[in-house]
C-alpha cells in the first residue's frame, strides 16, 4: 500500500519534471519571439560557423610569415584587394588569422565553461545533496575561493600551470567553479523544499533517488543559463589573461584575446590590428550574453504569462 | 521623519558633488593642459627630466647590478678609471695614470683636489677604504644578489661565509702617498683595469658610509637595504649630488659646485620611472620628459620625422638562437648548419630591428677586438637547408623551440615576433616545431641555463668591451645551456683569456671565432643598435655603447 | 445628484505585438454620498480595473480610458495629473486587497500615515503624528504610539489592513473604494475588518464602493450591487432584490456556489461550470454564453443590452433569457 | 548586531588562515625560484644555491611556513624582489593609488549607473530604455584593456585632452605626497595645479575601471526599479495622492536601493580584477599592476602579503555591506 502511495508521489514528481520539459519548450517559444535572443543567436551562429569552417573560409595560412612584405620596423600594410584586412607585423594575412582565431576562441570559451560547470556541479551537488558538514565544508571552501578577486585567482592558477592555452582554460574554469557551485546548491535547497520533493520524502522515497532523480535535474536550468553567460565571460577573461602575458605558448596560433593583447603596441601606428579582434570579441561575447539573458528571462516564472 | 530621508538625500548630495568634481576636472583640463607647456617653459632650461623604465633599486653602486640603477649612480659617482665617452677605451677618471708590471701589482696616481659631495677629500686612503669595504663585506652583503659585480669579477671576500664562494682576487691596498696607491691581486689579471671601469667599482665617501650605514638584510626573499647611505645619503665625487628620492615618484639630483672637472651645465636632474614603453615615448612627445632610453624600433623613424632627436647607440650586444646539443637532432652538425641556413636573419633584422642594426654572423659585435671577418657565414638558403637535412639522414625533425615572455632586451625588443618569424622559417624547410615559453626572469633563464631547452632565443649585452665577456662567458667551459663539450674551443678560449700580450690575444680570439662559427653552437642573428630619444632642444648628449651616458655635459638650447 | 457618476466607461489595454484587450466596456453606475455600492464578479471581470480607472491609477501608456467618470461634477478622465494627485488620498481614497504587500516594507507605519496628512492636510510633523496615533486608535490598533514606530513586517495581517484603512480615511475622503479588502485575511479577521469599514462609513458619511468576488461581503454591506462579467455589468439591483431573485444566470450561479445558512441540509453547492476564461467576445454575443445553463440560440448571435427588467423596473439586466421569477422561487423553495 | 559582527570577524580567522596556507603552497608551486629572479642573466648554480641557503629555502616547507606566519602576524611580509623594499612599505605606497582609483570609479559607476537605471525603468520600453540596456550590455562585454587603449587612443593620442598614462605629470616637481592619495595630497598641501593634474590623470583609468560596475549597477537598478514600480505599496502611495517626488524617493528608490546596495558591495572583487588590467593599461602604479608584475617575476613576498591583505579587505568589505544592508532594510535589522 505505502509502496503504491510512494509510486504515486514519484509520478507526481515526474510530472514536475515534465513541467520542467514543458518549461523548456515554453521558454523556447518565448525565446524565438525576442529580438534580443534572435540577434544573440545570429552572432553565435556566425561565430560557430566561422570557427568550424575556418579552413574553407580563410584565403591564406594563418601562421606562415612573409617578412618580404614588411619594409621595416613599424611598417604594417593596411587593407588591400588581396588582403582584405591587411597584414600584420610579420606579413601574415589578418583576415585569415581572424577566421582561425574564431576557432581558438570558441574552444577557449567552451572548454573553460565546461570545466567550471562540471566542477561547480560536482561541488554544488555534494553540498546541496548531502547537506550537513559536507555542505558547510564545501561552502567555506567556496567562500575562500571567492575571497580572491577572480582575475587574480586566474592569473595565479595559469602562472602555476605554465604558459599554455590549456592552463588558461583551466584557470578560467576553476575561477568559475564557485559560481556554478553556489548557484546549483541554492537552487537545490529551494527545490528540496518544493511540494513534490516534500511529498516524496514524507512517503519514504530514498533520499538519493529524490535528489538525483528529481531535485537535481529540476535545479539545472539556472546553471545552464549561467553556462551560456560564462561562454561570453570566458572569452573576455582569456583576453585579459593574454594581456597580462598568460596565454597559449605559441603566439603564431591565432586567438582573438591573444591577438588583441599582442597588437596593443601598434595602437598608434596600425589601430586596425587592435580593432578587429576587439570587435570580434565584443560581438561574440555579446551574442552569448544576449542569448543567455534572454534565456534567463524566458525561463523566469515571473515572466510567464 | 526627516531622519529617515537621510540616505537618499546623502546620495543626491553625492551625485551633485560628483558632477561638480567632474566638471571641475574637465574645466581644469584645458587650463592645466596649457599650464603644462607654460610651466615647462619657466625654469626648464635648468631641469632635465629623464624617464627610467624602472625605479632604481638602491643608490649604493657596489650593491647594484641593473642598468636603471647604474644610470643614476653614474651621475653621482666616479671610478678610478672610466671608458671614453662614446667608446670602449679605458680612460683616466679619478686615477690619472696607472701602471703594472705583472698584472698583479697595480699602481695608481690619483687626481688631486678631488672632493666628495660631503666636503671630505678623495685621496689614496679613500681608495683603500673603498676596496677594504668591499673586501670585508659580511652577511647579506656577501649575497650574490647584493655584491653581484664584485663576486663576478673579484670572486670572494676576506671571510667567505658560503662554501660556494671562491678565493678573492683582491689581496691588499696600500696608500703610498696622498695621490699614490698600490693595489695587489692574488693572481695576475689583465682585465683588472677594465673591471675597475665598471660602475660598481665607483669610489664613495667612507665618511658618509660610516655616518649613515650601509647595512643589508635578507628579509623575505630579497635584500632590503636598511643602511641609509645606500638609499638616502649616497655621497660620491660625481658632477651631480643627490638631493632626494621619493620612491614611486621621483629622484632628484643637483649640480655639485665643488666638482673637480667641468661643472654640470644643467642644474637639476629629475628621474621618473615610467614602466610602459609607449608611455615613455608619449611623455617625450607631450613635453613631460626630456629623454628616455630604448626607443622602440618601430618608433625611430616616426619620432625623427616629428622632429625629436633619436640618437643611435653603438651595438655591444648579440642576439642569437642557441642550440642545446644534448637534445636530438641538434647533436648532428648538419642539422645545426641546416637551421643556420633556414633562418631568414636578414628578413627579420630588416623588418623588425631599427635601422643601423646589423645581421650577426658571429658571437660578438664587430666593435670588439677579436672579431673575425673571415668566419664561415651561413646565408639564408632554404634549399641548402633541405639538402643538409637530407644529408644528415635524420628523420625525426621535431624541435622544441623556446622563447621568453615579459621581456624586451636591446638585442630582442620583441621576442615573440622573432620566434614566430624563425618558427615559420623552420617549418618551411620541414622541421616540426613545438613551442615552449616562460617569463624571462626567473623561469626562462633558469630552465635554459639548466639545459632544458632545445633551441632557444637568447642574447648578451656587454658588461665591458672585451671578447672574453662574449665568447669567453659562452663557450669557455661546459655550459648546460649549450650542452656540448668541445675541448678545442674550451682550450683556445682559456688560452686567450690568460694571454698577457694584447696582440696575441686578439689573434687567439679571431681563431676562436672561426672555430665557433664552424661548430655552429647556435645562430647569432643580430647586433642591435639601440636608440635614445631626446627632446628637440637637448644638446650635447652623447650615447655610449656601455650606456655610460653623462648628463653633466648635456645642456638645453 | 450622485457623488460619483461613471458613464459608458471603457478601458482598452494595448501591448505591442498583441491584440488589444477590452477589459471594461459600457460600464455605467453611480454612487451617492453615504451610499455603499458593490461591484461583484470573478477575478478578471474588470472590477479592479474600473476602480483603478476611477483613481486615475491606470498606466498612462497602453491603457485607453473611454467614457466619463465624474466625481462631484468634475470629469476625472480628463483631469490633469497634478489635480488628480490632489484629489487622491484626500477626496477619493482606496483600500487595497493585500495588506501584506500594500505597505512599504522599509519605512515605519507612522511615516506612511503621516505622509498623507502632511500632503493633504497641511499638518506639521507633530500634529500629523498625533493625528496618526488617533487614526490608528480609531481603526482599533492598540498602543498606537508604539506601532507608529514599527515597520510593516512587525504587524499582523489584520493590523496592517487596519493601518491601510487608517491611511485611506486619514483625510476623511468623500469616496472610499475598497478593493477586496478582506480577501487576503483570515476569516475571523475578515468580519472585524468589514465591521470596521461599515462603522467608519456610517460615522463619516463616506460613500463606499465595495469591490469583491464574495457575495457574502455584499450581502452584509451594500445598498445596491452591480454584477460584472467579462468587463460589462450584467445585472444591477438593490441588495435585497438581487439576493432574493437573481435574474441573470451568472448571478444565480454565483449565489448557488456560495454556501448559505438558509440552505437545506444535503443540498449540493452548484459551481458555475467552466472558468472565466471560457468566454466569447461581447461583439459576438453574450460572453457568459459558453458557461450558461440558460443559453439559447440568440445568445451567441449578438450582444444583449443592459436594460431594465420588464418585471421589476429597479432591476437592470443584460440577458436574452433570464431566469424566470417563478423558476427562481421554485429553486429557493 | 554586535554579536553578529563579532561572529563574522571570528569567522574571518579560519578563512584567512586557510588562505595563508593555500597562498604559501601556491607560491612554492610556481615554477622558477626567487634566487634566480634576483640574479637574472648573471645567475650561476653556485650563486643560486648560496642565495637559497641565505633565504632559508632549503628548509622543510613547514619550517618556512611557520617563519612566514610568525612574521606575517607581526605584519612583516618581507622584502619585494621587484623593488628591494619591504612589502609593507610598498603597500603603503600602492594601496592609496588603487583606493583612489577604485573609489573614483565606484563613484562614477554609482552616480551614473543609478540614475541611468532609474530613468530606463521609468521609461520602460522606450528607445531610451533600449539604448541604456544595449549600452550596458556592451559595457559588460568589452574587454577592459581594449576599452582602456581605445580611450587612450581617442582622448590622449588623437584629441590630446587627457594624459596618456601614470598618476602625475613628470614635470610636476613641487609636489608633496604626505598621504599617497594624490588628489587628497594636492588638497591638503593647497596645490592647485597638482590637484587638477591628479584629477586629470584619474579620469581615463577611473572611467575604464567604472565601466563594468556602471553597466551592472545600471542593469540592477533598472530591474529593481521595475520590480518596485509593480509593487502594491507604490500603488498605495499613488492612491494617497503623494507627489511624484515623494513617491520616487521614499517609496521607489528606497526599496530599489536594497538590491542595488548589495550589488555595489559586491563590486569590490570586480574592481580589483579590473584594477589589475586598468592599472597595467594606464601604467598606474597601484596594487593591481604591482601584483600582476609580481607573478611572472616570482616576487613571493609581495604576492603573499598583498593577496592576503586584499582577501582580508574583501571579506571585511562584505561584512560592511551586510551591516549597511541591515541599516537600509529594517527586516534584516531585527534578525
Amino acid at each position: 500500500m505505502s509502496l503504491q502511495v510512494a509510486e504515486s508521489a514519484i509520478q507526481q514528481a515526474e510530472h514536475a519534471d515534465e513541467a520542467g520539459g514543458g518549461l523548456w519548450r515554453e521558454a523556447f517559444r518565448r525565446l524565438v519571439r525576442k529580438p534580443a535572443a534572435i540577434i544573440g543567436a545570429i552572432f553565435v551562429a556566425i561565430f560557430v560557423i566561422v570557427a568550424v569552417f575556418a579552413p574553407l573560409i580563410a584565403p591564406y595560412s594563418p601562421t606562415a610569415t612573409d617578412l618580404s612584405q614588411i619594409k621595416g620596423p613599424g611598417h604594417i600594410p593596411g587593407p588591400s584587394s588581396t588582403h582584405w584586412l591587411g597584414l600584420d607585423d610579420l606579413g601574415r594575412d589578418v583576415f585569415s588569422r581572424m577566421i582561425y582565431g574564431a576557432r581558438q576562441s570558441l574552444v577557449v570559451g567552451v572548454v573553460s565553461m565546461a570545466f567550471g560547470m562540471v566542477g561547480g556541479i560536482i561541488l554544488g551537488l555534494l553540498a546541496g545533496g548531502l547537506g550537513g558538514w559536507v555542505d558547510a565544508t564545501i561552502m567555506r571552501f567556496v567562500d575562500m575561493m571567492l575571497a580572491i578577486p577572480g582575475l587574480l585567482f586566474a592569473i595565479g592558477i595559469a602562472a602555476m600551470l605554465g604558459q599554455s592555452l590549456v592552463s588558461v582554460m583551466i584557470a578560467i574554469g576553476v575561477v568559475n567553479i564557485p559560481v556554478f557551485a553556489r548557484l546549483l546548491r541554492g537552487q537545490m535547497l529551494a527545490q528540496r523544499e518544493a511540494d513534490y520533493a516534500l511529498a516524496a520524502k514524507s512517503l519514504g522515497v530514498k533520499r538519493s533517488r529524490i535528489i538525483l532523480g528529481h531535485v537535481f535535474p529540476n535545479s539545472l536550468s539556472p546553471v545552464i543559463v549561467q553556462g551560456t553567460l560564462t561562454l561570453a565571460t570566458a572569452i573576455i577573461e582569456a583576453a585579459g589573461l593574454a594581456f597580462l602575458g598568460l596565454s597559449g605558448a605559441d603566439p603564431a596560433i591565432p586567438e582573438w584575446g591573444r591577438m588583441l593583447a599582442d597588437t596593443q603596441k601598434f595602437l598608434t601606428s596600425a589601430p586596425q590590428l587592435v580593432f578587429y579582434p576587439g570587435i570580434a570579441i565584443v560581438l561574440s561575447a555579446l551574442g552569448f550574453t544576449l542569448l543567455g539573458e534572454s534565456l534567463r528571462e524566458a525561463l523566469d516564472p515571473k515572466n510567464r504569462r | 521623519m526627516h531622519r529617515r530621508r537621510g540616505p537618499v538625500r546623502a546620495l543626491t548630495a553625492l551625485a551633485l558633488g560628483g558632477a561638480l568634481a567632474l566638471a571641475a576636472a574637465c574645466g581644469g583640463g584645458g587650463q592645466s593642459g596649457g599650464g603644462n607647456k607654460a610651466g615647462g617653459g619657466s625654469g626648464t632650461k635648468d631641469v632635465f627630466v629623464w624617464a627610467l623604465s624602472d625605479q632604481p633599486k638602491v643608490l649604493d653602486s657596489s650593491y647594484a647590478s641593473d642598468g636603471e640603477t647604474f644610470r643614476v649612480t653614474r651621475q653621482i659617482y666616479e671610478g678610478l678609471v672610466g671608458t671614453e665617452a662614446g667608446g670602449t677605451k679605458i680612460v683616466p677618471a679619478l686615477a690619472t695614470q696607472w701602471d703594472t708590471k705583472d698584472s698583479k701589482t697595480w699602481e695608481f696616481t690619483l687626481k688631486k683636489g678631488v672632493k666628495f659631495h660631503d666636503g671630505t677629500d678623495f685621496n689614496a686612503k679613500s681608495v683603500c677604504d673603498n676596496f677594504e669595504r668591499w673586501y670585508n663585506f659580511t652577511g647579506a652583503q656577501q649575497n650574490p644578489a647584493v655584491s653581484t659585480y664584485w663576486q663576478t669579477t673579484m670572486g670572494g671576500f676576506k671571510k667567505n661565509e658560503s662554501e660556494d664562494l671562491g678565493p678573492s682576487l683582491y689581496k691588499s691596498c696600500e696608500a703610498k702617498a696622498d695621490d699614490k696607491v698600490v693595489i695587489t691581486l692574488t693572481n695576475p689579471s689583465a682585465s683588472f683595469i677594465s673591471v675597475l671601469a665598471l660602475p660598481s667599482f665607483a669610489m664613495v665617501s667612507m665618511d658618509a658610509v660610516k655616518k649613515y650605514g650601509d647595512t643589508v638584510e635578507m628579509k623575505g626573499d630579497a635584500p632590503n637595504y636598511t643602511g641609509k647611505f645606500s638609499t638616502e645619503n649616497p655621497v660620491g665625487t660625481g658632477a651631480y649630488k643627490f638631493v632626494s628620492w621619493q620612491r614611486g615618484d621621483k629622484l632628484t639630483l643637483e649640480r655639485f659646485d665643488g666638482y673637480h672637472g667641468e661643472k654640470a651645465k644643467i642644474k637639476t636632474i629629475v628621474f621618473r620611472a615610467i614602466g610602459d614603453g609607449p608611455a615613455r615615448r608619449q611623455a617625450l612627445e607631450s613635453g613631460e620628459i626630456d629623454g628616455f632610453d630604448q626607443v622602440e624600433p618601430a618608433d625611430v623613424e616616426t619620432m625623427k620625422a616629428a622632429g625629436f632627436q633619436v640618437q643611435e647607440r653603438a651595438a655591444l650586444n648579440v642576439g642569437y638562437v642557441g642550440f642545446n646539443q644534448k637534445k636530438k637532432p641538434l647533436d648532428n652538425p648538419k642539422i645545426r648548419q641546416a637551421i643556420a641556413h633556414a633562418l631568414n636573419r636578414d628578413g627579420l633584422v630588416k623588418a623588425k630591428y631599427p635601422p643601423g642594426s646589423e645581421v650577426a654572423h658571429q658571437w660578438m659585435p664587430p666593435a670588439i677586438e677579436g672579431y673575425n671577418d673571415a668566419v664561415t657565414k651561413y646565408d639564408y638558403n632554404p634549399e641548402k637547408a633541405k639538402q643538409l637535412i637530407k644529408e644528415s639522414g635524420v628523420t625525426d625533425l621535431s624541435l622544441e623551440f623556446w622563447y621568453p615572455t615579459k621581456v624586451s632586451r636591446p638585442y630582442m625588443p620583441d621576442p615573440a615576433a622573432n620566434f614566430q618569424a624563425f618558427k615559420s622559417d623552420l617549418e618551411a624547410v620541414g622541421f616540426k616545431v613545438t613551442t615552449k615559453t616562460y617569463p624571462w626572469n626567473p623561469d626562462y633563464l633558469e630552465k635554459v641555463d639548466q639545459g632544458q631547452a632545445g633551441i632557444f632565443l637568447l642574447g648578451w649585452n656587454a658588461d665591458f668591451a672585451d671578447a672574453d665577456n662574449f665568447i669567453g662567458t659562452f663557450f669557455q667551459q661546459f655550459n648546460p645551456r649549450y650542452g656540448f663539450r668541445n675541448k678545442e674551443i674550451f682550450d683556445i678560449l682559456a688560452k686567450a683569456e690568460a694571454e698577457p700580450d694584447p696582440a696575441k690575444r686578439v689573434e687567439l680570439y679571431k681563431e676562436a671565432n672561426k672555430m665557433i662559427s664552424d661548430f655552429v653552437p647556435g645562430v647569432p642573428y643580430v647586433h642591435n643598435k639601440s636608440y635614445v630619444g631626446l627632446a628637440k632642444d637637448v644638446q650635447g648628449f652623447k650615447t655610449d655603447p656601455l650606456s655610460n651616458e653623462q648628463f653633466s655635459i648635456v645642456s638645453r638650447g | 445628484m450622485s457623488l460619483l457618476d461613471v458613464r459608458d466607461l471603457s478601458i482598452v489595454f494595448s501591448r505591442r505585438g498583441r491584440r488589444d484587450v477590452r477589459a471594461v466596456d459600457e460600464v455605467t453606475f453611480s454612487v451617492a454620498a453615504g451610499e455603499t455600492v458593490g461591484l461583484v464578479g470573478e477575478s478578471g471581470c474588470g472590477k479592479s480595473v474600473t476602480s483603478l480607472a476611477i483613481m486615475g491609477l491606470l498606466p498612462k501608456r497602453g491603457a485607453a480610458v473611454g467614457g466619463s467618470i465624474k466625481f462631484d461634477g468634475t470629469e476625472l478622465t480628463s483631469l490633469p495629473a497634478d489635480k488628480m494627485r490632489g484629489l487622491r488620498g484626500r477626496d477619493i481614497a482606496m483600500v487595497f486587497q493585500d495588506p501584506m504587500t500594500s505597505l512599504n516594507p522599509v519605512i515605519p507605519i507612522g511615516l506612511q500615515v503621516t505622509e498623507v496628512l502632511r500632503r493633504h492636510r497641511d499638518m506639521d510633523a507633530a500634529a500629523a503624528s498625533k493625528e496618526a496615533a488617533s487614526l490608528l486608535e480609531r481603526v482599533g490598533i492598540p498602543d498606537p504610539a508604539r506601532r507608529l514606530k514599527e515597520y510593516p513586517h512587525q504587524l499582523s495581517g489584520g493590523m496592517r489592513q487596519r493601518a491601510l484603512i487608517a491611511m485611506a480615511l486619514a483625510c476623511k475622503p468623500r469616496l472610499l473604494i475598497a478593493d477586496e479588502p478582506t480577501t487576503a485575511l483570515d476569516v475571523t479577521i475578515q468580519a472585524q475588518i468589514l465591521e470596521l469599514l461599515k462603522e467608519l462609513v456610517v460615522d463619516s458619511g463616506t460613500a463606499l464602493v465595495m469591490i469583491t468576488h464574495d457575495l457574502g461581503v455584499v450581502a452584509g454591506m451594500c445598498d445596491s450591487v452591480h454584477v460584472m462579467y467579462s468587463g460589462r455589468i450584467v445585472e444591477r439591483a438593490s441588495r435585497w432584490e438581487l439576493f432574493e431573485a437573481p435574474r441573470h444566470p451568472y448571478t444565480a450561479g454565483l449565489l448557488a456556489s456560495v454556501p448559505r445558512l438558509d440552505q437545506a441540509r444535503g443540498e449540493k453547492l452548484e459551481p458555475i461550470p467552466g472558468s472565466p476564461r471560457d468566454t466569447i467576445p461581447w461583439t459576438q454575443g453574450c460572453a457568459f454564453a459558453p458557461r450558461c445553463r440558460n443559453r439559447i440560440e440568440s445568445c451567441t448571435q449578438g450582444a444583449p443590452e443592459l436594460v431594465a427588467d420588464k418585471l421589476r423596473p429597479d432591476h437592470d439586466l443584460r440577458c436574452f433569457n433570464p431566469i424566470d421569477v417563478a423558476e427562481q422561487e421554485a429553486v429557493t423553495l | 548586531m554586535l554579536r553578529f559582527i563579532v561572529r563574522r570577524l571570528l569567522l574571518l580567522i579560519p578563512v584567512l588562515w586557510g588562505l595563508s596556507v593555500a597562498l604559501f603552497l601556491w607560491v612554492r608551486a610556481l615554477p622558477g625560484s626567487p634566487a634566480q629572479a634576483l640574479l637574472g642573466e648573471r645567475a650561476t648554480p653556485e650563486k643560486i644555491r648560496q642565495i637559497e641557503i641565505a633565504l632559508g629555502l632549503d628548509q622543510p616547507l613547514y619550517v618556512q611556513y611557520w617563519r612566514f606566519l610568525e612574521k606575517a602576524l607581526r605584519f612583516d611580509f618581507g622584502t619585494s624582489i621587484q623593488s628591494s623594499r619591504p612589502v609593507v612599505e610598498e603597500m603603503g605606497r600602492r594601496f592609496p593609488a588603487t583606493i583612489e582609483l577604485g573609489v573614483t570609479a565606484l563613484l562614477i559607476a554609482v552616480l551614473i549607473g543609478i540614475p541611468v537605471g532609474y530613468f530606463a525603468a521609468r521609461r520602460h520600453g522606450t528607445w531610451l530604455d533600449q539604448l541604456s540596456v544595449s549600452a550596458s550590455l556592451v559595457g559588460i562585454t568589452i574587454p577592459v584593456f581594449f576599452l582602456a587603449y581605445m580611450l587612450r587612443y581617442v582622448f590622449a593620442n588623437q584629441l590630446g585632452w587627457l594624459p596618456n598614462t601614470g598618476r602625475q605629470e613628470a614635470r610636476m616637481l613641487d609636489v608633496e605626497h604626505p598621504t599617497g592619495f594624490y588628489v587628497l595630497d594636492a588638497i591638503v598641501t593647497g596645490n592647485g595645479p597638482a590637484l587638477s593634474d591628479a584629477l586629470l590623470h584619474l579620469v581615463l583609468p577611473a572611467v575604464t575601471l567604472a565601466t563594468i560596475p556602471l553597466a551592472i549597477i545600471a542593469r540592477i537598478t533598472r530591474a529593481a526599479v521595475l520590480d518596485v514600480l509593480n509593487e502594491d505599496y507604490v500603488r498605495t502611495a499613488e492612491a494617497k495622492g503623494l507627489t511624484a517626488r515623494t513617491i520616487t524617493r521614499r517609496h521607489v528608490l528606497r526599496n530599489a536601493m536594497l538590491p542595488v546596495s548589495t550589488t555595489i558591495g559586491l563590486q569590490f572583487g570586480l574592481l580589483m580584477s579590473g584594477a589589475i588590467l586598468t592599472e597595467t593599461a594606464f601604467a598606474f602604479e597601484g596594487v593591481g599592476k604591482f601584483v600582476a608584475q609580481a607573478i611572472p617575476s616570482r616576487d613571493y613576498a609581495t604576492l603573499q602579503g598583498f593577496i592576503l591583505v586584499i582577501a582580508a579587505l574583501f571579506v571585511l568589505i562584505n561584512l560592511l555591506v551586510d551591516i549597511s544592508y541591515g541599516l537600509i532594510d529594517p527586516r534584516v535589522r531585527v534578525r
